[in-house]
Formats: C-alpha cells, structure tokens, sequence
C-alpha cells in the first residue's frame, strides 16, 4: 500500500507564517522564550543571542556549548539547561551564529574546568565554532565534538562528513550528565563522543520549508513525491521518490541506520522518532510502531523510546528516525534527570 | 600606507562593495540560502561604522581587526567566518607596523591565504573563494608594484570563471551537488568585487 | 504590518501523511503509542480504544475520564497519567467514541469513589458520554464537567454552547491534582468546574486539514486568509481576514479572551499559546511575546506559562491562546505534580 | 411478531438500508464529516452478525437491545448515540414482552422519541433526525394499522423535505450555519431509509 498525498483545491502552495518583521523574527522568538522562561535561561551577551541556564557557570562543572541555525525548535536552545548544553549560541534561521556569540557563550559557561563544543556539522557552525575555540584559548580549555549521525549525507568510509541531525539530542542528554556529575572536560568529550559514535539517524521529507527573510522554499517536490534523506535544512537526500507507506518508510530508514551501526541480535538501543515540523504525533507513532516490531522481530532491545518533536526544519512535513546503541555508560547517563522549558526526563 | 590612509581607502572600498548586494543574493540564491548579498552590504556598513569610531592613532594592524571582529558579527556565516581568519591572520602579521609597505601587504595576504584554507578545509578547485582567492594572491606575489591590483583583478576574476563549470564542494552549495554547475562561486564572487571596490577606491583617491 | 504568506510552486495544493491504511490510522498511531510507553499506559477494552494509566484504578482515588476524536495528540490520550486523567477513551478522527469504550474507560478509572467526565462540548462526545453514564449508573457514580473555552464559539449569553479546545488541559492539570491529592468526587468536580469557568480561549486558523479516511480538506481558505476564532476541527469561527502580523493575531486573541473573562489590573492567569499542528515553536514564541508584553501593561500577573503543541488538529497550520484567571486553589493545583508520557510538571 | 419474526425481518432490512452508504455518505459530507454512509453501512453489517449470533429463543426486547449496543459500537457517532439511545428505551418499553403487538410497537415510538431528543437536547424544526422521527411517529399514532408503515415513510420525507430549507442548528452541521441551507439533513434521512428498508422487506417477506 503507498502512502496518501492529497490534493486541495484553495489552498494551492501557500505557507503562512505568524510573524511580524521576518528579519525580527528570530530575536522576537528569543525574547518571547527568554520571558517565558526567566528561571530557567538568561541572555548573557548584549545582542541576546548568547543565551545560558540561569546558573550557569556551574563552578567546577565543565560548561557545554551548542549552537546552530534557528528554525530548528527545540534544537538548539531547548537543550540548555540542567543535564543538558550549559549555554547556546542562537543564529538566524538556518545559519550560523557568529564566533563573537559562541565566544560570550563559552565565558558563560566556563565554570573554571573548560568548556565543550558540542553541535552539529555544519560548514558555517564549524567554522565559526573553531574560530570562538581560538579567540578562548589561553582564556578556556576547549574540545569539540560535532554530531555527524545522518546516514544519508555521505557514505560510511566518510562518516565524519555526514551532518548532525536529530540524533544529537542523545549525545546532548548524554555528554549533559556527565557534566552535570562532575566529570572533567575529557571524560565530559568522551561521553559525547561515545553517544555521538553510536547514533545514526536517516529522515523523509514530505514537503519543503520556507525562509522567513528569503521568502523563497528550500527545495521542491513533486506532489506526490517525498525525499529520501533529506537534512535538517531540506539537503538533497539519497533519493527522491513516490511517497510510500508508514511502514515502508519506516522500514527503511531502519535499514539503512541498522546496517550503519551494524546492529545484531542482542544489543540495546533507544529509539528517537523525530517530527520535522507539520507531521502530526500520530503519524511519528505509526511509524514508530513499525520500527519497534522490525526491532523486536531482530532480536534487539529497545530501552528508551522518544517520540516527538526533538529537531524540526520550521514547517517541514517529514521524521526521521534516530537510533542509538546503548552501551551501560550511555544507559545511565540517558536515565539521568534533564530539565529544560523544553525537555525534561 | 598610514592607518588613516588605510581607513580612508576602506572606508571607501566598503562603501562600493555593499553595491552588490543584489548580485550577490542571487548567486547565493542560486547555489546556497542567498545571504549572502546582506552579509556582504551589512558587513561592509558596520565595518565602516566600527572603524568610523576608533581613535585616530589606530595601526593598520588594528583597523584591519576592527574589520575581521566587525564583519564576523554583522550578519554571521560561512563566509565571513573565513573572512574573520583571513583578517585576523593578516592583522597579526603587520602587528608591530605604523604603515604598510607593499611588502607588508604581500605579508598579509600570505597568512590569510593559508588559515583561510585551513578554517575551511578547503582546497583550491572546491569552487569556493580560494578559488578566486589563491590565483589572486599568487599574481600578487609575481607583481607587488604598481599595477598589482588590476593583475590580482584579472587572476581572480579567471578563477571564479574556470571553476564556474565545476562542481561546487564546500559548505551549503556542495549539498546540491551536480545542481551547482555552470553557477559562478558567490563568495568567490564576493572576494573579486571587493577587489573591484578597493581598485575603484584607489582611484578616486588619487584623482 | 501584515503578516507573510508565501505562494510555493511545486507543491500545489497538496498535503501528505505518512500512514499506512486511512481506515487503521488510529488503532495503528495506538498501537505505537503503548507500544512505546508500556510503564505508562495500558489498553482495559478488547479493542484497545479504552485506555488507562497503568496503575488504574487507584483505590480510593476519583477516576478521571476523557475522551474524544482522534487527530488532536497530545489532547486527549495525552492526558492520561499521575496528576491528570485516569483513562480515555479514544474515537476516530474527529469522531466521538463509542458509549461502550467510554464505559469501559469509566470501568477501568473507577477506584471505588466515582468517576469525573472531564472533556470538550462536542455534540457526540457529550452524547456518547451522557449514555455511557448512563449504562454506568447504579455500579458508578460519575459527573461531569465539559470544556466550553472557546470564546469565538458563541456569544457570552449562551457560553454553555461553546466548545472546548486546549483551554481544557488546564481543567485536566486541576482536576487531575485534586483526584490525586484524594478529594472527593464533588471536590474533583469542583477544581474542574472552577478552572473550565475561569478559562477562556481563541485560535486563529491558517491552513485547513485533511482526514485520513475523508480525503477532502475540513475548511478552505484563501491564499492570503486566516481564519479567526476557528475551532480544532476547522470550525468556522468570528470572521475570516486577511493573514495578520504575529502581535496584531496576538492583539486581538488576547482581546477578546480579556474581556470575556473580565480580566482586570491585578489578576493572576496562567497562559498557553497553543500550536495547531505545523505552525513552528518559534512563531508560538513571537505570539507570546506580544501576549505577555500586553498583560504586563494592563498589569495582569502571569505566574505560568506553557507554549507548545497541546491540543493540535492534525497538520492544521495556526496557533490559539487560552488564559486562565487563577486563584489561590487554581494556582496550587496547577504547580502540582503530573507525569504522562507526553506532558510532565 | 415474535422475536424469531424480528429477528428475519430486521436481517433483511439491515441488509438493504446498508445500500444507502454512498448516499448518506454525500449527505453528511456536504454538512458534516461525512461518516454517515460508513456508520450506517458498518452498523447495519454489525447488527446483523450480533443479532444471528444471539440464542434462537431472544425475546424482541433482547434483540433490540442487541441492535442497540451494536450499532452503538461499530462506528461510533453522534448519530449511533441517539440511534442506540432510542432503540435502549424502545427495548425497555417491551421488555415483558414475547411477542409484540401493533399497540407494542406504538408503545416502543412513543418511548424512543424523548429520550432521543433528550440525548440530543433537541427540538423538531433544529433539522436532525427528530424532523423525520417526530411527524412519522405521529403518523403512526393516527394509523396502527396495515399502512401505517407507508404513511410512516411518507410523514418522514414531507419533513424532511421541509426542513431542508432552513439551517442545522444542531450537532457538527450547525457549526456551518448559513451554508447548511438547502441540504436535507443526514440522520433524518438515514432513518427514512431505514423505514424504506422495512417496508420493502416486509413485503419480500410477504411474497
Ligand atoms: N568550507 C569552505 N571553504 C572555503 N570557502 C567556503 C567554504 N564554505 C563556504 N565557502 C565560501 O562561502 C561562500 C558562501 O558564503 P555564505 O553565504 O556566508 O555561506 P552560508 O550562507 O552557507 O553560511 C561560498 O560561496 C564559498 O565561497
Ligand atoms: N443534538 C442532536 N440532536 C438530534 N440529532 C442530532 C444531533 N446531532 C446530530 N444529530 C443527527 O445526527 C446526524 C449526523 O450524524 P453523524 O454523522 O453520526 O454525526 P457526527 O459525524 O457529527 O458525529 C445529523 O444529520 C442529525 O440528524
Ligand atoms: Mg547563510
Ligand atoms: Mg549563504
Ligand atoms: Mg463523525
Ligand atoms: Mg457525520
């Protein structure tokens, strides 16, 4: 059975959005959030776009950076707070902060035991991370970690080119807890390594998003079509094609994923099924129930099951799914207490 | 070249390179999210202005930091981070000079050439502003006098059209892939106006 | 300035879902659901249309029954969990359950003190509960109170007509804090009656949705429209305009609900902006801010805040705003505990 | 009519009011949500299973009810809640009964009607069901006899044919008020077709 693209008349490729100026769109988002949620982040550079928990810096704790793009809710910003990122570097939609950013968020949360650089890979977010790691050094120690779980933006002998998606949310509640239990700036790393290292994750896009300020959408689909793969951003995946079952997506990326991390009977994982914006929760659990009975039929153990909106692409209908091979260091740590205004575990 | 030449110079330079804006939103509209024409016109107006309140005094080497930290924060992304490593290398080879010699200029083109490849793990023949960038450098290199400028103009604008029909490979556009051929470079494109702009503004200096 | 609709060619007119069979979409997305959160959640009917916390029923305690169409996840399953609801019982899209699966529902919540129907004014729903109270009376004692927030569907003279729509989490979080702290049936009944009449709500539609089963879009609107006052299921609501700027939506949702609920210098209220499916987090932001900088000025105290996807019609585009003038009681229950595998307070 | 009696002529009429599906299907599509066709059709095969499932020895009462809960649960709906109410109170009104008499019948309307419209706190004239139950329960009143059944279905037409003009002011219809008018309500025809239903197997029956 295919999937299901409907066709209406009257609303013929229209994308509304609820802004005011588009070029204000971001700071008025980080203002609305920032009153939202004054317990919990505080803005700390004059632009607000360097934002931390409330008490950050943690004294002795190693502080964690992120940053990125807007247009990604929760990512990035949703991920600071305690368990989680210490402090955020906010960019505008789908681009870069600037070093500056990342440098006053890295002072923030600098808690004395150095800080560690943990977002996705990106061309611009890792240029302009490595630039903030040289204007700190000699002020805080830095290591940096990127995500890089998207199967589909480049072939296993080039994994370290891949992008970061979804999947590092894990390697966020991972390398989170151990911060937040003390470990040293390396133990901190290896955490996120480690979580980084055993997460893939593969997405369907199902129509594309549109730029505030470009006003123009990131790419094009036919109408009945879906992309195969597709990034965060609306990145060309590995194929486009007709728009297939729940299950038949489902079962595909699974695939794709299990065979990446060479996933064999008797292994634990948890399992992130990720909307991409306009895909409704009910959808992320039909798909959801497909993977856990591919999963159970395969012998491996699902621990932990997420399912919801971890790192969207504005209003991007799509998922994706995110898998992460638990080893008892990354059981636990993903057990661990989080709290953020948007997370909590 | 004193620090108040030099801020004459750029002030001037910045002024006409924000003039294509519209070019460059189209280039990047092409190949990667078409920023790049407001990155480029709203980095050029704040550097003017950042460099508009430094003390008189200012060396060369801090006005060009001024520039690198200013446009790093205007409108971030790919390109000015680049340009920020081009510019901060370059300031910090000239740190202990009152005025620029042409060598001096040679100097500074010669470390920003490598910690711009660097930052980027880039390589000439990616289709990106080495790609304009290292030709330009190296006709430079071969002519420090007089006509330099033009000789660099030529060499960059050379670069950008002989990998025109290549694949581009780094940052937003290398996502597109085979969708990138027969579309110029924009931030190489950047690289070769500005030049443009420093050329025009020289002339208008001296006239 | 007005707000920003963008024409996209390439994806005229269509929306996809990621299903399998229209006709299985809501036992499927059930099955995922329990699936995925079995410490949680458990099926009390054959059909597996019933469904509990896992601990029901608790002895002692009053049950809280809800129910209602599918299509609105987190509403109305969401819901179910420590400090909220006891049980659902869950229809079709957009449909009421049956008075069998409500009883079944009720069956399961009973802890031998009586059961609460908590859920919105919808004609089938109040049908099918009304009956399944029915055929409970003599074994179960139950009352009901109903969600009429919606402001924009009727006027004040006649608000026992009004439906409900996601002003009815806050009756959930209140009632679901009295039955846990082990009030009475009356004194669940009474949080729940005092938080459903200090709540008011507005929604503002900008896209329609598509049913499953039906194929054909709920409503439909012009390139440019939004209509205002809508209702989740795309109910027609006070007028239909051309698409607004974030703070003027804001503006006028805020508004109406101030006047209706009589909102005055002084007053404490909780607020919740609401997203309808595929309106991204950060425009909810951009509305709050404009929400939150207006009842500052009228000198209105907000003490708390929610901003996310609570009651949602598939993959509608629009947002609504809810504000609940709390007292004392209101306020404590509201800070109380809760835990569903979707919400946690 | 005995409860064996019942049992085939309900069997067959179910059969046939099913056929309606496409048409209350259009009806309520172009008021509603258009799973009216899919509620009565699913109810209809539904009942029929449950009904011959039941012991052979089912009273009339039991069997109604059995209809009741049936329908109630196949395709759950406002219409299946006032459907199941009224047969609910209709069964209860016979529960004493073997076998039931033209007066039994009577007695099973004059039962169903309120608590239907109790359900539904609705009035005639709201455009639901109760336009076309209402005026053909008075028919029946009026005419116990062999044609009451004919004047039954004639009663329920005439109002629903006069109430289509005017706008829905109950369940989802009313919720497009003004843009109900002209469209004759689903539920009231749904129940016309099933009075046709009976009328038609009862003469099969007959033959
Ligand atoms: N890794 C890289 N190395 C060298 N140059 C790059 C790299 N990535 C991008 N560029 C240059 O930057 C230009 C795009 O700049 P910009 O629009 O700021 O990028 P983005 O919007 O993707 O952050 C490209 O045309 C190219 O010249
Ligand atoms: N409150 C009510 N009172 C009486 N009849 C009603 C009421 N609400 C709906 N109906 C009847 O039910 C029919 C619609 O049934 P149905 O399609 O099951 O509704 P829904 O799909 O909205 O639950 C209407 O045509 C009308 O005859
Ligand atoms: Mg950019
Ligand atoms: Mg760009
Ligand atoms: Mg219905
Ligand atoms: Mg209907």
């Amino acid at each position: 059975m295919a999937g299901i693209s409907y066709f209406v008349r009257g609303v013929a490729g229209e994308m509304k959005k609820i802004i005011n100026d588009p070029n204000a769109f971001v700071d008025e988002a980080l203002d609305g959030i920032l009153g939202a949620h004054p317990t919990m982040l505080k803005a700390v550079s004059a632009d607000r776009r360097a934002i931390a928990r409330a008490d950050a810096p943690i004294k002795g704790h190693v502080g964690i950076v992120t940053g990125g793009g807007s247009g990604h809710l929760p990512l990035f910003l949703g991920y600071v707070g305690v368990g989680l990122c210490t402090a955020v570097a906010v960019g505008n939609v789908f681009s870069s902060p600037s070093s500056e950013q990342i440098l006053a968020a890295t002072r923030a949360a600098h808690g004395g035991t150095g800080v560690l650089y943990l977002y996705g890979n990106y061309g611009g977010d890792v240029m302009n991370f490595d630039l903030a790691g040289e204007l700190a050094a000699g002020e805080i120690e830095t290591d940096t970690v990127v995500g890089i779980d998207d199967v589909a933006s480049a072939p296993p002998e080039r994994s370290s080119d891949r992008r970061g998606v979804a999947g590092l949310f894990f390697a966020y509640k991972c390398a989170g807890a151990a911060a937040e239990s003390g470990l040293p700036l390396a133990g901190v790393a290896a955490a996120a390594r480690s979580a980084a290292a055993n997460t893939r994750s593969m997405g369907v896009g199902l129509s594309p998003t549109i730029l505030p300020a470009a006003g123009k959408p990131t790419f094009e689909l036919g109408p009945d079509e879906m992309e195969i793969g597709i990034g965060i951003h609306g990145e060309r995946g590995i194929r486009r094609g007709r728009l297939e079952s729940a299950d038949q997506i489902a079962g595909d990326l699974l695939e794709k994923i299990a065979a990446d991390l060479r996933l064999s009977r008797g292994d634990a994982v948890a399992v992130l099924v990720n909307g991409l914006g306009a895909t409704p929760l009910e959808e992320l659990y039909v798909l959801y129930r497909h993977v856990r009975r591919t999963l159970d039929g395969m012998g491996v153990a699902v621990r932990r099951t997420y399912v919801g909106e971890f790192a969207t692409s504005l209003e991007m209908a799509g998922a994706s799914l995110s898998v992460m091979r638990l080893d008892d260091d990354l059981a636990r740590l993903l057990h661990a207490p989080a709290r953020s205004p948007f997370f909590r575990e | 070249m004193t620090g108040a030449e030099l801020r004459i110079l750029l002030d001037r330079a910045l002024d006409l390179v924000g003039k294509n804006e519209d070019e460059l939103r189209d280039l990047d509209s092409a190949i990667g999210d078409g920023d790049l024409g407001i990155t480029v016109s709203r980095g050029a107006e704040a550097a003017r202005k950042s460099i508009a309140a430094m003390p008189s005094a200012s060396t060369p080497s801090e006005i060009i930091r001024t520039l690198a930290t200013t446009i790093a924060s205007a409108n971030p992304s790919s390109f000015t981070a680049l340009v920020a490593t081009g510019l901060l290398a370059a300031s910090r080879s000239v740190a202990d000079r009152e005025s620029l010699t042409a060598a001096d200029v040679l100097t500074m083109a010669q470390q920003a050439v490598p910690a711009i490849a660097k930052r980027g793990k880039a390589e000439v023949g990616d289709k990106t502003v080495l790609d304009a960038l290292v030709p330009s450098v190296a006709a430079l290199e071969a002519n420090t006098s007089e006509g330099a400028l033009d000789a660099m103009i030529a060499a960059a604008r050379k670069g950008i059209d002989d990998t025109a029909g290549g694949v581009s490979r780094k940052g937003r556009a290398a996502w597109l892939g085979e969708r990138t051929i027969g579309h110029p470079d924009p931030g190489a494109t950047a690289y070769l106006r500005f030049l443009e702009a420093l050329e025009r503004a020289r002339s208008e200096l001296r006239a």
